[in-house]
């Protein structure tokens, strides 16, 4: 077991954990999947119940540059097998993108306490954005994201004034309106392409085609490869940049404001700023990868951003453990991947997901992977 | 007619999450008395009220009313076992009329009949509350709001009554009156349990007193005994 | 320059009918422990609560060091200099002892986005110093402690806790310290350390004045210069610990009238 | 809309139209604020309570028409005591099992919040995909008299006019039994005190499953009466009359039963509002009444009736 907690022992989990995914994506047979799909679930009891989860957490928490170097690669490694498979690509894309958006909203909620029930609408409005611009104006495609991002944060301060004045059940309410709507506005707006929708152009950064399938010495990679590729550099940035607010007075204030305001202002922090700061950044990462998912699909429509959609994103949070950027990743291929590779309960999957979300809350209320105490990071002076 | 049941409290230990707050107090309350509960604040007294009321149950020793063990029993059984309470910072449902908590008062009463009866006395006892019968509890200055908590109090007709801190927040002309009544409560039958921090006026009126401190009974006597003891006097400036 | 750190004049606070606060006058003088004691709602922690900004007032003046605070938010009061404690230790349980002490220093760091996010060099610097203090008062208040500074305080005992609470309260420096019921869930001997402790500190501070309120005679008479009896709301007396013992407002306040 | 005088008939329609639809709000924003009242959670699976409700009754119409039953009157009572049965018993099912053991193990207010909107999806998807054919629209029977009342060149119908009047009966009755009955006074006491109400020998677990098989019976009625009216109900019908019954109960003021009415008839109202008078397409209704919605919360935070009393007691 103590083999989990050094180097070779990350190694050798990340090894599997990549033959995995690799293998739940091919698989084909529903069959396979649901064997594969309850392999995970025994790995994950029997790891906690044995004492290896915790070894191999040890483990990952000492060799903190190591594990992500093996994750990274290991996703990476993934992607190169399935460098040819258009449908897999897609879904390994979406589903950083899940993630990315989540730790938007994390950022809103998880750090500052932020009920936000319409990430979908403010993801969608970066998506429509992306829509617009590229329909109609030449702007760069790298800056119509940035631009994205933007109107995201521009709504959101639509809603600035009944956030930051209301609590809990009532702070619900105007999200919750918020996010039905926006829904209704696509929906009914002709410019927007109405329920039907609108296309959205495919990315193009300094003349580089991503629609275009790539050809390097004679293999044929699929032109999601570029998405992917996009999209993991946009999740690094986005994972870096929540570490470092994690890691910085920003979010100590933001921990603070989420769990005794009263306190927190009695030792000098200004509430009000760390809550505009929290729900602004949130949006913009929403609204940013929003942008991006439109023109990784071509076509977006009212119907990818509904209250449901929102309700996903926050249950994604809940699921992994809230604040906890592991548990996000983990929960986002988890809600994404399974019911597109379970076919066979494709018609059941909301009432399983919905069962399934209810019995974790249930049964362990910190979320599949619990938020680490924050580590500050270790000055000269503290080598000891 | 008057109350045969004492109240038992033995070597009971109780407190909320990790912490102990009361540690193997027993206390009797005796049938037909007025016993007091002394201490200064955050000695204990309003857990030992909870324990009793099976708000916060005892985690060791245990309480009886009578033969009857009510360690375990959840509080609205309690109620129904013949005790009655006004609580700490008298507690009336703010949004209710006057009439309306003396009516929850006697939730447990069936008969309209008896009901009617203890409206009579409680009104004989206060006529403002007769007056005022429609006014909402929440709108009434904290004087009047003591009346409708100590009315509401003895509209189950109990047989014993636990009265926590009813001197809190009330002006000193109020309080005075307030232990004129709970004495005349006594006389007409019920036992009370008295818990204050205001010890001259209850030893005043009281058969039998305790002093908590820490947790602990630290002195218990007639009230006469306890008038004259250091204790309680050091109980509230040590 | 006065010898008056804290001057409240006339200060009235109601809730609806009730009237919590009634024209209380108080000062509290530079360098000193003054205690702030009554009976059960006489309102020793609404006139916390009313100073720190967390309450408005209804009438009356507060001046800190020369300087009106009356109506102030909690965040103002704070870096005007006055740093408090709560009656039931208010913690971020889920937080690391760090964390918690370390939110009391907030004033003093940078809370710009560039200098947090992306400079980092900078930030891991300011970092270090503000560690350096933490580690420090926790060395003095908790010394056990020191090497548990990344577990969560909801590991801790309660007097842990209010160690942690009166080191968050002192980081910032402040000129004056309120302490609101230190003893409440914690024994009178730890009850009784923790006040030595800081009364060690206020001398060695030198400029730091401290009111507390208490119900623990015992520790009033102990540590403080001078107190003031309150009683609904009314202040009805003040002076050392001795004369205010012997008061009979006070002893009535406390014991109750003859009937 | 060309902005030119109105049809009066049209116009009375929307104003008929109003009418319903604010009172289904009204009647499922009563459920709300009675659930936060007694236990401060908000229970999000009311909508969809709803629609069990309206499928429950369309269940014992389908049973009872195929044992040829046929008497409207009679298969009308049936139909209503069958669906009030059945959510009033999931209503208590809910509490019993899932909401006041949460409560009592303190689990965070956002856990409940999820839990009861993951229940909803559950309680949805289960009608979708085992009520047969669920996933399409179901045609609801009519069974009230179809004649109308000609006023004018107004025609109203009389199902409608029995429709209004019996929510009101059951508006009527719920104000009755909270305010006049020793249930209610119960009911009451738990919604203000927790403490204090077991002081007083209520039985408290017993009084909130009470209040929470009252809700749920009151959202059948709405789901029911619903379906009379548009003859037509689906597995969805319950997603935005729950996310509008609860922005009513908020804009009027949770746990105020006027409060609940008011937000009910006035997000109604918005609605009728932004088509008749607002020169902007009548599929924006929603987009305006919600818009108010958010600008009523940041005006007044905590619902327009506000608390008469002060906070400290």
């Amino acid at each position: 077991m103590k083999i989990l907690s050094n180097k070779i022992g990350i190694f050798a989990a990340t090894a599997v954990l990549a033959v995995y995914v690799a293998s739940l994506m091919h698989a084909e047979s529903q069959l396979t999947v649901g064997i594969l799909s309850v392999l995970f679930g025994s790995a994950w009891f029997i790891g906690d119940k044995t004492g290896a989860s915790q070894m191999l957490d040890k483990g990952i928490k000492e060799n903190g540059r190591f594990s992500s170097t093996m994750f990274l690669a290991a996703i990476i490694g993934v992607a190169i097998y399935l460098h040819d498979d258009h449908f897999n690509l897609l879904m390994l894309t979406t589903v950083m993108v899940f993630v990315i958006a989540c730790l938007g909203l994390n950022i809103q909620f998880g750090y500052n306490g932020l009920l936000n029930f319409a990430g979908a609408a403010f993801f969608g409005a970066g998506g429509y954005t992306a829509a617009v611009l590229t329909q109609n104006t030449q702007i760069p495609h790298l800056l119509i994201l940035l631009i994205g991002g933007i109107v995201a944060i521009l709504i959101g301060f639509i809603l600035i004034l009944p956030v930051l004045r209301t609590r809990g059940h009532y702070a619900a309410v105007v999200t919750i309106a918020f996010s039905l709507l926006f829904r209704t506005l696509v929906e009914v707006s002709p410019a927007l392409g109405g329920a039907q929708g609108s296309a959205v152009k495919g990315l193009n950064i300094l003349g580089w085609e991503f629609n275009k399938n790539i050809d390097i010495a004679g293999l044929d990679i699929s032109f999601y490869m570029n998405y992917f590729v996009l999209a993991l550099i946009l999740l690094l940035i986005a994972i870096a940049f929540s570490k470092a607010i994690e890691r910085s007075w920003i979010g100590l204030n933001f921990d603070t404001v989420r769990l005794d305001e009263t306190a927190a202002a009695c030792f000098g922090v200004n509430i009000k700023r760390w809550k505009i700061t929290a729900f602004a950044m949130g949006n913009f990462i929403l609204g940013l990868i929003g942008a991006f998912y439109a023109m990784m699909l071509g076509f977006i429509a009212p119907n990818n951003f509904t209250f449901g959609d929102s309700l996903i994103m926050v249950s994604i949070i809940l699921l992994g453990g809230i604040g906890s950027i592991p548990g996000i990743i983990l929960a986002s291929a988890i809600v994404i991947i399974l019911p597109e590779k379970l076919q066979g309960i494709q018609e059941y999957r909301f009432l399983i997901f919905a069962v399934g979300v209810i019995l974790i809350l249930l049964f362990r209320p910190n979320g599949l992977i619990k938020r680490k105490m924050r580590q500050f990071p270790k000055t000269k002076a503290q080598g000891e | 007619m008057s109350s045969t049941i004492d109240l038992n409290v033995r070597n009971a230990t109780t407190g909320y999450d990790a912490v102990n707050v009361l540690h193997d107090v027993s206390v009797q309350a005796k049938a037909g008395n007025i016993t007091c509960i002394l201490g200064s604040n955050g000695a204990g007294k309003s857990t030992l009220v909870r324990m009793i009321l099976g708000l916060t149950p005892a985690r060791s020793g245990n309480v009886a009313f009578g033969e009857t063990d009510i360690t375990k029993t959840r509080t609205h059984k309690v109620i129904g076992k013949g005790i009655s309470c006004i609580p700490e910072g008298r507690a009336v449902f703010p949004k209710c009329t006057v009439l309306q908590n003396l009516r929850l008062g006697a939730y447990g009463v069936e008969s309209e009949d008896e009901i009617q009866n203890s409206l009579k006395n409680v009104y004989e006892l206060f006529p403002r509350l007769h007056e005022r019968k429609t006014q909402i509890a929440g709108t009434m200055s904290g004087g009047e709001q003591a009346m409708v908590s100590i009315g509401r109090g003895l509209m189950s007709s109990p047989e014993l009554l636990v009265i926590d801190e009813p001197s809190l927040g009330l002006s000193p002309l109020f309080v005075t009156e307030t232990f004129k009544i709970i004495r005349e409560i006594n006389n007409r039958g019920t036992s009370v349990l008295l818990i204050e921090q205001n010890v001259k006026q209850t030893l005043a009126i009281s058969h039998y007193g305790y002093v908590l401190g820490q947790g602990r009974v630290v002195a218990e006597g007639t009230s006469k005994e306890l008038s004259s003891s250091e204790a309680v006097h050091s109980a509230y400036f040590s | 320059m006065t010898n008056i750190s804290l001057k409240a004049t006339g200060v009235v606070k109601r809730f609806g009918g009730l009237v919590a606060l009634d024209k209380v006058n108080l000062e509290v003088h530079n360098e000193e422990v003054l205690g702030l004691i009554g009976p059960n709602g006489s309102g020793k922690t609404t006139f916390f609560n009313i100073l720190t900004g967390i309450y408005s007032t209804t009438d009356g003046k507060m001046e800190f060091r020369g300087k009106d605070i009356t109506g102030m938010p909690p965040q103002a009061v704070f870096k005007s200099g006055i740093s408090r404690t709560f009656q039931r230790a208010r913690l971020c349980l889920e937080l690391s002892v760090f964390d918690n002490v370390a939110i009391g220093d907030h004033p003093q760091l940078n809370q710009g986005l560039w200098f947090n996010i992306i400079n980092r060099k900078a930030f891991r610097h300011e970092y270090g110093s503000c560690h350096d203090r933490v580690a420090e008062l926790i060395n003095q208040f908790a010394p056990h402690l020191s090497s548990k500074l990344n577990e969560p305080v909801g590991n801790f005992p309660m007097i842990d806790r209010r160690r942690i609470e009166v080191c968050r309260a002192l980081l910032g420096n402040p000129k004056l310290l309120l302490l609101d019921e230190p003893s409440a869930g914690m024994t009178e001997e730890e009850t009784r350390q923790l006040m030595d402790e800081v009364i060690d500190i206020r001398k060695k501070r030198g400029d730091l004045s401290v009111v507390i309120v208490e119900h623990e005679m015992g520790i009033i008479s102990r540590i403080t210069d001078r107190c003031v009896v309150l009683n609904f709301g009314k202040k009805i007396c003040e002076g050392t610990y001795e004369d205010i013992s012997q008061n009979s407002e006070v002893q009535k306040a406390y014991l109750g009238d003859d009937l | 809309m060309d902005g030119s005088r109105m049809d009066l008939a049209l116009f009375s329609q929307y104003i008929v139209n109003g009418l319903m639809q604010g009172m289904v709000y009204a009647l499922v924003a009563v459920g709300f604020t009675l659930f936060f009242g007694v236990l401060d959670i908000i229970k999000f699976s009311h909508g969809d309570v709803l629609t069990v409700g309206a499928f429950s009754g369309l269940t014992a119409y389908l049973a009872l028409s195929g044992m040829g039953l046929s008497n409207p009157v009679v298969l009308l009572l049936l139909v209503i005591i069958f669906a009030l049965s059945v959510t009033a018993l999931l209503g208590m099912v809910v509490a019993k099992l899932l909401i006041i053991p949460l409560k009592q193990a303190r689990a965070p207010a956002l856990n409940i919040l999820l839990i009861t909107l993951m229940l909803g999806t559950v309680l949805r998807e289960t009608v979708r995909l085992f009520f047969p054919n669920g996933s399409s629209s179901k045609a609801f029977p009519t069974l009230l008299p179809t004649g109308g009342i000609d006023i004018g060149s107004f025609s109203l119908r009389i199902d409608s006019v029995m429709l209004f009047v019996a929510g009101a009966l059951i508006i009527v009755g719920t104000h009755f039994l909270i305010t006049k009955t020793k249930l209610g006074l119960a009911i009451q006491a738990v919604a203000q005190d927790e403490e204090t109400s077991k002081l007083m020998g209520i039985n408290f677990d017993s009084i909130v499953l009470i209040t929470f098989a009252l809700g749920s019976g009151i959202a059948a009625i709405a789901g029911i009466m619903n379906g009379l009216y548009y003859n037509e109900i689906n597995f969805s019908m319950g997603l935005l009359l729950g996310a509008v019954g609860f922005s009513a109960a908020i804009i009027g003021g949770l746990g105020n039963l006027y409060g609940a009415i008011l937000g009910g008839f006035l997000f109604a109202g918005l609605q009728t509002f932004a088509v008749v008078a607002l020169p902007i397409p009548t599929a924006y209704k929603d987009v305006f009444a919600f818009a108010v919605v958010i600008i009523l919360i940041a005006w007044r935070p905590t619902g327009l009736i506000a608390e008469k009393y002060s906070e400290r007691v």
